[in-house]
């Protein structure tokens, strides 16, 4: 029983996705992991070939694609082992807020770009001394003379450096209730009083350029609100499920290529004895109750993605598929290093990189 | 029974403690941390106090002291922080093997050196990445008028391209004999000529350490540099690794006990949801959490170095040791990077690199696999 | 630091294995925790032997000896069987409420009686099932004419309806001061006027000890039974329930020990597939795992009884010294249950009721939550 | 969306039973537990009202339900709380053995009355020195004379005292490829020779007869071999799928009932300050963190009964399950425990007869 239903279509795109990748990105891995941030050529290219931004409708550039086409392009670039092209956050968490969000002239002027790739994306909710307590959030917007004036600082911001338009969370000052004080902003690179932060040293997610980002008295334009005033709140929590569905999607793929790497490690690897690792036992059921958690990861998660491109209200499952999946994948990056021994804890073990990624 | 530490021990923790909390500061150490660059100048200033060879023989410039001093104060340079700890603990890694096993020629040439932070040594014993049973070596040496001449390749050698002398586990004896046979311990000095090394390649933690890979090409060694009982390699090797077993378990415990008070801290000073985070009962619970799993760990190291002092730690004990430690090391530096949310991943909050470190202890001198396959050989003996 | 036991202890620790070993007979044994009877002879064997108040001072015929030795004693007797040392510890349990918080004069009227093996004791703490907070204490104890007049109801009492006195914590202050404030130990004799006792209903394990609940009806009592100091009932109960912590923590692990030894046993005489069982490298790993995981709780217990004997066993350390033996507990035995197979179920081959006694075990004098609650007022203090 | 797809007939078939056996059943189940034996009138009565082997059919007597019916009546049974009742056992384990393999004379002889109750079923594989090791059965069956003589002890035979017909492996002793040498027989109460010992005590599963059988020179007509001489290991093999996702059904339906219990338990317990414990944070977090993994446990389980009912080949996924869910099972009773606090370890918490039965 296939819980999705993959059309020769998808299939299609994800082997040619796969195709591109391979040649294309693979081969610059290891340099954006060194540079520690993923060239805009590379953002280009993903777009020239129709990767970015899937479910776009044709009229503003994209394919209009159905929701699988996000998971496809998700999961095949998760299987490249590397996080700095940021696609899913671009496509599949950013670029909705303005195609659901934006006004006519917004997404006429900004999707196609997005679609294209000359356009990366990034949200700049988080701040330093807020965390995921969105209530707690002090960076604020003040309308004066027909522009919005923003002074905020934001942090751990993906495609901080890359990003070519930010959406910004902020408050109302006015505004007391902090659930109707929150608005959302387009802050184009450039905008007088936007600066960017240093690139964040981290533990992993090296080709990402995670920043932090600045608004001193940041002007933009009135027309640059995305969506009604003060409903900032209201649109964060209509995108949680997609959000969240993602973050398990990439984490479950990322479960499944480690898995896949440490199996192909221990059957090619043989001990003194000429007898391949994955023939000890207790290497033997370890490999398959990892693979027994996956499964019931995957399935769970197939479930929801079935049930989220069908418009149902699964907020609460996601929440569950994003905890345990995500604690999943750590779980194998923990295991399956084990399961290489003293290698195990070398950069070029092929886990290792996940081992750090997953931890974000 | 007393389970207090002697008076002399309780200051060699404490003037261990404070020379680490005065010489390893954040800001250099990021740096260090990042570029991988070895901190030569805080080993030597280590060195003057003693703590480069607390345990070496007095004869040797060594603190003539047991390894439970060893443990105290490797436990107190990885609660100040990790990396430093690793690099200045493993600098001298191996270098056991030239007193343990009974006099040594080579012991005055290099001990000395190691006690004064200024030599490295390089264990060379596996050659295998994916297998960490010692008997399948096949690294030769063989005698050759009053010289030994070895031939074979090692891996994962921890100072391998800084070391100034290599402990070399070799095969003595002629190779049909079968696997752990006749397996000898040399010391081999790194000028030698045939020696060829390169980098292992970058590593996930330890990261102030350089592990090469090395290939030996008619390396000529005098006789005597047989550490120990020639043929005895295998057996002393075993005992060097329960020794360093220990010597990790302190290390993985040092870094659990850091990373839970840079956690304890954060939440007392973290604020959210309109309160500070320790005061959530879930937040409460992981704090109790890693304390319990740090004090399952903390007596077991202890004990069994001082049951190795003794002269009786069996080979199960030791490995129980460090297979508690690193997983406490794990389980707390993991949670440690969850409770810092945001920050536990970026590399100024420091827990990321103790979380880093933890993996490395838990794979090094023994993956949690071997360490079992060895307590039970203590419960049940060998299997068939 | 020593991890030697003394050579007292040592004697204590093996005179109770043999005893034990002699007196815990596998047929009588599996029918009395099967029916629940009580032992009352083999008790009184051990008290002959001094094995029911080691830890009670000589002037009420105690041993005079540490905690330390009541742990090794509650170890050996439960690592024979945890069904047995639960029935044969458990009877004095909150005794020592008697003696720790000064004289009292209800001292020598019933210590002598739980050193012969003949008295029980009955500590009624707990109002409420489902919630272990103690500051809840609602029963009364009010001053008239030189007597204390007790009202309220206690739940789950060890030793319920067989105890001989209780030790009952009551609010001796007017109701409205709020939670735990004012509140008083009191001993009240079994015979008293106006306890009404009914069973709390069988348990999962620990079997041979009867629980009930009570209601206390006007009962007069001298007020000369409250025990320790007027007021300070929250106080001394808490400190009581540390020393039972670690007591309970000692039976924890003898029942981790037991079980363990029993599935070691069986794997190696047990043949599967054509051999042996303990040849099967996922089996001698998972003996592996329970040996290091008792190892992680022995130490912890043995600590937290040291520190008590010498007065400074903070709550965290008595709290952590039992989450973890319990925890050791229920992993060890469960995975002994496992690794009998089909046999591991049967009430013949023991470890079914080292598994049901674990888990007693765990939730008995603070379940895992309350533990965690302890530690965690340890490290960052109490929340808002 | 719902993997499977129960229909008003299904539903109705539950809620009948579910209302049969809290009137009818229930109320006993106490007796039961203490007299260590479920009586047989329980078993008729559920034979009686079409709950018995739901899946022969009417052409012996059964209604022909699809699998969907075995699930339900297996589920309805869980939630009763007790195990002596084994009718899982009887009619999707034991009995399809006869409707697969016998010949249509066993199939009129037995059917009828193993769906009305008056037959009580149980099979007898394990032998006290091989375990689950079927290749090491000692135990063996000769032809003399046109009867078959059997000799063999079998332990841990669930339903061992009620039994009124017994499914018997055994090995032709002369044939040396033990995966060739086994057969199955049908064994009748009182056949001679056929002695059953004591009533195995255990940890739980009080309300069950579990039973050591002797078979010592027991004589039986050669015409009750069920199935081909030597198949008795494909039979087995064959029905294994079945068997291990019956487990998994029971397990699950069992996580689901004590996680309930637990639920119900912390919202309606207060402290002593009149707060429900379920408002305690970590007590609502372990709630939360159950729930998750009891739904993964569902989904994944819902999906195998899909594939099953619909022919698939899925024994290496129900291995999987089968293992995950009992392992759910048996840590979902030790979390729940906890939080009962003290009350957890007293018989009369409705979470310890599962913390028992769940180790089977």
């Amino acid at each position: 029983m296939q819980i999705l239903n993959y059309t020769s279509q998808h299939r299609e795109f994800r082997h040619r996705m796969r195709e591109f990748l391979e040649k294309e990105i693979v081969p610059y891995i290891g340099q954006f992991e060194e540079q520690h941030i993923t060239p805009k050529w590379a953002w280009r290219a993903l777009g020239k070939e129709g990767f970015l931004c899937t479910a776009v409708r044709p009229e503003y550039g994209g394919m209009g694609g159905d929701f699988l086409y996000s998971v496809i392009a998700s999961e095949e670039m998760a299987k490249t082992n590397h996080t700095g092209l940021a696609s899913s956050l671009h496509s599949d968490i950013v670029v909705p807020y303005i195609e659901a969000f934006g006004t006519e002239a917004q997404k006429k002027k900004y999707l196609p770009s997005c679609v294209s790739g000359d356009i990366i994306t990034a949200i700049a909710m988080t701040e330093p001394d807020a965390g995921s307590d969105l209530a707690g959030m002090t960076g604020t917007a003040e309308e004066k003379n027909g522009e919005i004036v923003l002074n905020a600082s934001k942090t751990f911001i993906s495609n901080g450096i890359n990003a070519d338009l930010v959406i910004v969370a902020a408050k109302d000052a006015g505004v007391s209730d902090p659930y109707k004080a929150v608005s959302l902003f387009l802050v184009e690179d450039g905008a007088p009083g936007f600066k960017r932060g240093r690139k964040l040293e981290k533990m992993g997610f090296h080709s990402q350029d995670t920043a932090e980002l600045f608004f001193t008295n940041c002007r933009i334009p009135a027309e640059n609100r995305l969506g009604e005033k003060g409903a900032g709140f209201g649109m964060l929590m209509e995108k949680l499920q997609q959000e969240r569905l993602m973050t398990a999607v990439g984490a479950q793929a990322s479960a499944e290529l480690m898995l896949d790497y440490t199996t192909d490690f221990c059957k090619q690897t043989k001990d003194h004895a000429g007898k391949p690792i994955s023939k000890h036992q207790a290497a033997s059921f370890a490999l398959v109750e990892m693979s027994t958690e996956i499964k019931l990861g995957r399935t769970f998660l197939d479930k929801l993605i079935a049930e989220h491109a069908a418009g149902e209200h699964v907020v609460v499952e996601t929440s569950m598929a994003k905890y345990w999946i995500t604690d999943l994948a750590k779980r194998t990056s923990q295991r399956c290093t084990q399961l290489f021994g003293e290698y195990g804890f070398f950069e070029d073990c092929p886990v290792v990189r996940g081992f750090r990624d997953v931890r974000v | 029974m007393e389970f207090a530490l002697t008076k002399p021990q309780k200051e060699i923790r404490k003037a261990v403690r404070e020379f680490a909390r005065s010489k390893f500061e954040n800001e250099t150490l990021l740096e260090l941390v990042r570029t991988g660059q070895y901190p030569a100048d805080t080993r030597e200033e280590a060195a003057e106090l003693g703590y480069c060879a607390i345990h070496f023989p007095e004869e040797f410039e060594g603190g003539g002291l047991g390894l439970m001093e060893y443990v105290l104060a490797a436990e107190e340079m990885c609660r100040t922080d990790s990396s430093m700890g690793l690099g200045l603990l493993l600098a001298s890694f191996g270098s056991e093997c030239l007193f343990r096993f009974g006099k040594n020629s080579t012991a005055p040439q290099y001990l000395p050196g190691v006690a004064a932070g200024k030599m490295r040594c390089g264990a060379a014993f596996f050659e295998n990445r994916g297998d960490s049973d010692l008997s399948g070596v096949k690294t030769s040496a063989v005698q050759e008028n009053g010289s030994l001449v070895i031939n074979g390749a090692k891996t994962c050698i921890a100072n391998g391209q800084t070391a100034d002398f290599y402990v070399v586990l070799c095969k003595t004896g002629p190779e049909q004999e079968g696997p752990g046979k006749n397996l000898s311990l040399v010391a081999v000095d790194a000028h030698a000529d045939g020696i060829c090394l390169w980098p292992s390649g970058p590593t996930l933690g330890g990261s102030l350490i350089d592990f090469a890979d090395a290939a030996f090409e008619n390396v000529r060694v005098p006789e005597q540099n047989i550490l120990g009982r020639p043929g005895k390699g295998l057996a002393h090797g075993l005992d060097f690794l329960d020794e360093a077993r220990i010597q990790t378990a302190a290390m993985a415990l040092g870094t659990a006990q850091g990373a839970f008070e840079r956690a304890a801290s954060y939440v007392r000073q973290r604020k959210q949801f309109g309160r500070k985070l320790f005061e959530f009962q879930v937040i409460r619970h992981k704090l109790a959490d890693m304390y319990a799993r740090i004090d399952s760990a903390r007596w077991g190291v202890y004990s069994a170095a001082a049951a190795f002092d003794k002269g009786g730690c069996d080979r199960r004990t030791a490995a129980a040791a460090k297979l508690n430690a690193a997983a406490s090391a794990m389980e707390v530096s993991d949670e440690a990077v969850q409770l810092l949310g945001g920050y536990g991943y970026m590399a100024e909050y420091e827990v990321e690199h103790f979380y880093r470190d933890a993996k490395t202890l838990e794979l090094f001198t023994g993956p949690p696999q071997a360490l079992k396959d060895a307590i039970a050989e203590g419960i049940t003996g060998k299997p068939r």
